[in-house]
């Protein structure tokens, strides 16, 4: 049992994270936030990365990676806010061409419910591919347009790499709005210290820490097992990490927290949007009663 | 990230289920909570199987990997636990072998291996609980002895104990954490008394202990005069991630059982309870998943890490979620001491605050992990 | 609109403050513990002073106040922990012969369940007074004597006053809980200083607080209007500040909590024990939200 | 212990009901948010509404109880918000009322209860939140005049604003509470300039000011020189109890909105939810009794209490966990800004933030009530 990086594996996360700083860093994302659309330029880039193509065999053109990998380098986006159907592409991978390569994007529509990013997809996955009827909502999330389709027929159980890839995207926005809560507790400072060194705020870091790594736990576990009821576990951790996280961290912001310009928000607004994809809550909650009454005659 | 064993860890697991398997029907029905002498009997007496069968070392000397697996299988087995070995084995043993001269090393450790000499601790005092540094037993030197007076508390199996590691004050003059001193003090030297102390679960686990002008000989000093307090920490960070294996391991196996039981008596068709029930599974899961990450990366690193902070605030918080739910699942029963979980639910009610409070806890992981600045 | 004490209130719980605190003080309270028996002297020292005869009319030998006289009176039993059957004795009162006068200790069976003070109660209310079949539990509080009856017939509803002045008692042992963790983070000094001057253990005796005062408004507030919806919500508020500023007054104390001599494991168990009493959890909760719908469409 | 209220305080609800029923209808159409000149004119129009019909002094003068009455009332009549008339009815006014010359509240007063002036307020800075008392924007005496430089934020309504009451540091040598002074600013002087803040809600309901060597005349000083700190907190502790008495009200109501749509949508038959709902309407309920509670002392009592962090504390929360509820009842459509609730959801972030962070609110229920030592 060797359950840590290997330094190919660290080599990845650092490669997506360098990519990210060098083509989506903080002035990207705020002129992201004031003009939300596809960089189809990005999208290319990260396809000639392999980010999309990254767990097709070699002999299909793809990187011939894992599930693991596949974790870390969907964390690195969670962690960088990256916007788009990264996870309906990624899947889509050999099956809809062009996908993997990153010229084509796609998205899920699953049996109806919210989509993502409708209109700026080339491809819509689910229902036949049929989006009429599509109505278009006002996003909570300014990087995340959003439409609301009809439900057709009986709902089906989530894909389980979805929901994980779901997961490893909620753990790295824990973590930035970690790092981000504890930046701030370092350099703010009120009654003439940084607020961090009051127990109350340092308190509220510690508490994130602790939910970002036993999230962390989770995710990478369930990208080795790829078991459904590990994959739960996951996505139930990591949802509570990244909405708990982005909304302790605006505590700590205090007041700067709550403006637009502070990048809180978007944490935030985010792991919203991405706890309503299948597998979330309930769901998972359900699949992991099961599990647990199954596995109780053991 | 691999959570596959290697083939020499898989077979390690084989071969200690297999003893396991063939040891625990050869053991002595287990003695009761209060007969000490008999709990010393019987402990030691598995200290000594074990150390037969070539387990004694795996505290010591074993990968981390190694020990995890060990401790897996011995919980999942129901061996007996470690008990009043426990500070032996894993607090003043690995001082003593850390820090210890050959003599001391040759003297002590071998008894406790074979399991036959039982240590306590005599760290905590009534006013230095959190802040252990406060401590204030007082030990001068006369002769070649040290005369100890003060008091201890919070100490496990004093009554049958033959030693006590002592952290006392040499140098009340000095900085706080600069003039305290380890000395491994007998147990039945004049001067010594020990009063149960009863817990809110009824039973008396622990111990207070009065020192009243003890003789400790000066060679029972380990390290110098007044580096106690560094001398304690060194085997303080050793943890290496394993202390709570079995734990989670039985705490997992309880959480199967609160769902059968659920299922039994109809609570489990409640949603809010069943997915509360589920919420922990997923929790405990991931206390597990984090055992393997943060064993898997002092097997790596070699050098301990201080990432059990951060497990020990979520699980001790996770197993009081654990009986807190089981209370659920017992309903009216819950209320009924001879019930299972009813007595572990008072227990849990301690892991936020023994071994560093979560208050504590929350500090060191802000300060150390973090890098927050220590308050003023 | 006057939501506040009267003078004449604020004498009776004062009164009832007094009693116990000369009759039930910390020695009698600990003395309690050691040997669990029913002091029949204060008990009768109670009926004299009206504990039990409050809501009775003065027709009929009570004296003749309600329920707000009723509910201060119980908080103080809650806050001194003082054992016994009260509230079945208090609703016994006019009722049951001796029970208004002290004389007669009377105890609740419902319809089976959990039956406190069963062998040393006189009469047993509910289940006929049939008592066959009852089996005593090791209960978790030394000083609640439990038995278990075989549940019998369709349960009813509780009953709304008993489930009133279970939560007054409730509020009483929160309110204890807070004051016990106040004084001892007042005293107690770890690293130079009062261990109430760091904002950790601060914040959680803030939260006492609050706690206990939102559920002090519930309390008398459903004493004022005996409505069952403000019961429930009385029951649910003061059950929470019961059982969770046990738990938290006892991180307070830290190590010395976990010792039998402190008394806050005795507030602890009695707040659970409460907590099982007809009208908690569930109960309320359905009760309440059956009433939200129906005042939904006001 | 009376929930009733007397003859006269029904007569007056009475009477305020009757008039509401027949002032609303003719009130004009409601403003968009972003027409600040027409939201001026608007808040302005009702406050003089009010004005005519006597109801202009109900802030200053009435009885905490009325004050109750006529919140409740005004919010379940749909009446419209204090809006542009906030900082004049609920700080500058009472603190000109307080604290002002003759000539000051002859000059300031009747403009605000008649709806004729707008007043803004100039407290935090962006360095001087939770700790106001480290407010930086200076202000030197030069013949008549201050001259004021600095930059103020969280300032609601600067746009329409026709005064500002602002805190200026004029002593920086003395100890941080004592050389604060409290000036009206009238907001057309030369060198202020508003810039709107836009929050997390995508909205722009607060500005910071940037003030350049404004002049304001020494005669708008209210208070001696220095002695802004006890000025202003003069007027913050005249709370009684019913900040948030309208708020209360529309969060009951906006409860039984979400249980309709639950039933309506079909959530309201999963007990988790259904359940999280009813603990809402506990926690409302009690919120409710609370307020009553702190306005019968404050009545009784004339003396202003501190109660209002413990409600304080308790409602911001309470508030988050109700749109958290309302989200949960909306499933996919808490995504979709233009469904109820779901701007609400956002604006509740603030609450545990504004008008002092629960953890600055926790020190003062801490020390101040509960009587805990200051940190060191």
């Amino acid at each position: 049992m060797r359950f840590r990086l290997t330094d190919d594996q660290r080599a990845l996360g650092q490669g997506v994270r360098d990519l990210l700083a060098r083509r989506f860093d903080r002035d990207a994302l705020r002129a992201a936030v004031e003009r939300p659309a596809l960089d189809r330029e990005l999208w290319r880039e990260l396809g000639a990365a392999g980010f999309f193509a990254l767990r097709l065999p070699e002999t299909e053109g793809g990187v011939g990676l894992g599930l693991p990998e596949a974790v870390l380098a969907f964390e690195e986006a969670g962690r960088a806010l990256l916007p788009g159907p990264l996870v309906a592409t990624h899947l889509a991978a050999g099956r809809v061409p062009g996908a993997a390569e990153g010229e084509t994007v796609v998205t899920t529509a699953d049996t109806g419910g919210l989509v993502e990013w409708l209109t700026e997809a080339d491809v819509v996955d689910g229902v036949d591919g049929d989006v009429s009827g599509a109505v278009a909502l006002r996003s909570v999330d300014p990087l995340t347009p959003l439409h609301r389709l009809p439900r057709r027929a009986g709902r089906t159980a989530a894909e389980p790499v979805a929901v994980l890839l779901t997961a490893a995207e909620q753990l790295g926005t824990a973590t930035r709005a970690c790092e981000l809560a504890v930046q701030h507790a370092r350099t703010r400072e009120q009654f003439g210290q940084p607020i961090g060194a009051f127990q109350a705020v340092k308190h509220l870091c510690a508490d994130l820490l602790v939910r970002v790594e036993v999230a962390r736990a989770a995710v990478y576990a369930a990208a080795v097992t790829a078991g459904p009821a590990d994959i739960a576990a996951a996505r139930l951790l990591a949802d509570e990490a990244a909405v708990r996280g982005a909304r302790e961290c605006l505590q700590v912001y205090g007041g700067m927290g709550f403006t637009w310009e502070a990048d809180v928000h978007l944490l935030l607004k985010r792991a919203w949007v991405r706890t309503r994809r299948a597998g979330g809550g309930t769901e998972s909650e359900e699949l992991l009663a099961g599990e647990l009454l199954a596995g109780a005659g053991r | 990230m691999d959570l596959t064993y290697t083939a020499e860890e898989e077979d390690f697991r084989a071969r200690l289920r297999e003893w396991l398997g063939k040891a625990l029907p050869a053991l002595p029905p287990k003695p009761s909570p209060d007969d000490w002498p008999g709990r010393r009997r019987y402990d030691l007496g598995w200290q000594r199987t074990l150390y037969d069968a070539g387990y004694a070392h795996v505290h010591w000397d074993a990968d981390p990997t190694t020990r995890l697996i060990f401790l897996e299988e011995t919980e999942r087995a129901g061996a007996p636990y470690v008990g009043a070995n426990f500070v032996g084995l894993l607090h003043a043993g690995p001082t003593i072998a850390a820090e210890g001269t050959d003599a001391q090393r040759a003297r002590w450790l071998e008894p406790i291996l074979r399991g036959e000499e039982v240590w306590c601790q005599g760290f905590s005092e009534p006013d230095a609980g959190s802040d252990l540094a406060a401590l204030r037993t007082r030990a001068w030197r006369d002769g070649d002895d040290y005369v100890v007076s003060g008091s201890k508390i919070w100490t496990s199996h004093a009554e049958v104990a033959d030693w006590c590691e002592l952290l006392v004050r040499t140098d009340p003059t000095a900085p706080r954490h600069r003039g305290i001193t380890w000395l491994a003090m007998p147990m039945d030297a004049p001067g010594i008394t020990v009063r149960p102390l009863r817990t809110l679960a009824g039973s008396a686990e622990f111990a207070e202990v009065f020192l009243d002008e003890v003789r400790v000989p000066a060679a029972h000093r380990v390290g110098a005069e007044n580096d106690g307090w560094r001398v304690t920490m060194v085997t303080l960070s050793f943890e290496r991630g394993t202390a709570f294996v079995g734990e989670v391991v039985a705490c997992r196996r309880v959480l199967g059982e609160l769902a059968r039981e659920a299922r039994a008596n109809g609570r489990w068709d409640d949603p809010v309870l069943r997915r509360r029930l589920a919420l922990l599974e997923a929790e405990f899961r991931a206390l597990w998943r984090l055992t393997q990450w943060n064993v898997s990366e002092a097997s790596a690193g070699g050098v301990p890490g201080i990432g059990g902070s951060v497990f020990k605030l979520r699980y001790s918080h996770a197993r009081q979620e654990l009986y807190d739910a089981a209370a659920d699942v017992l309903g009216d029963a819950a209320l009924d001491l001879d019930r299972p979980w009813v007595l572990d639910r008072l227990s849990s009610l301690s892991y936020t605050i023994a071994a560093g409070t979560s208050q504590i806890q929350r500090n060191i992981v802000a300060e150390r992990i973090l890098g927050l600045p220590k308050g003023r």
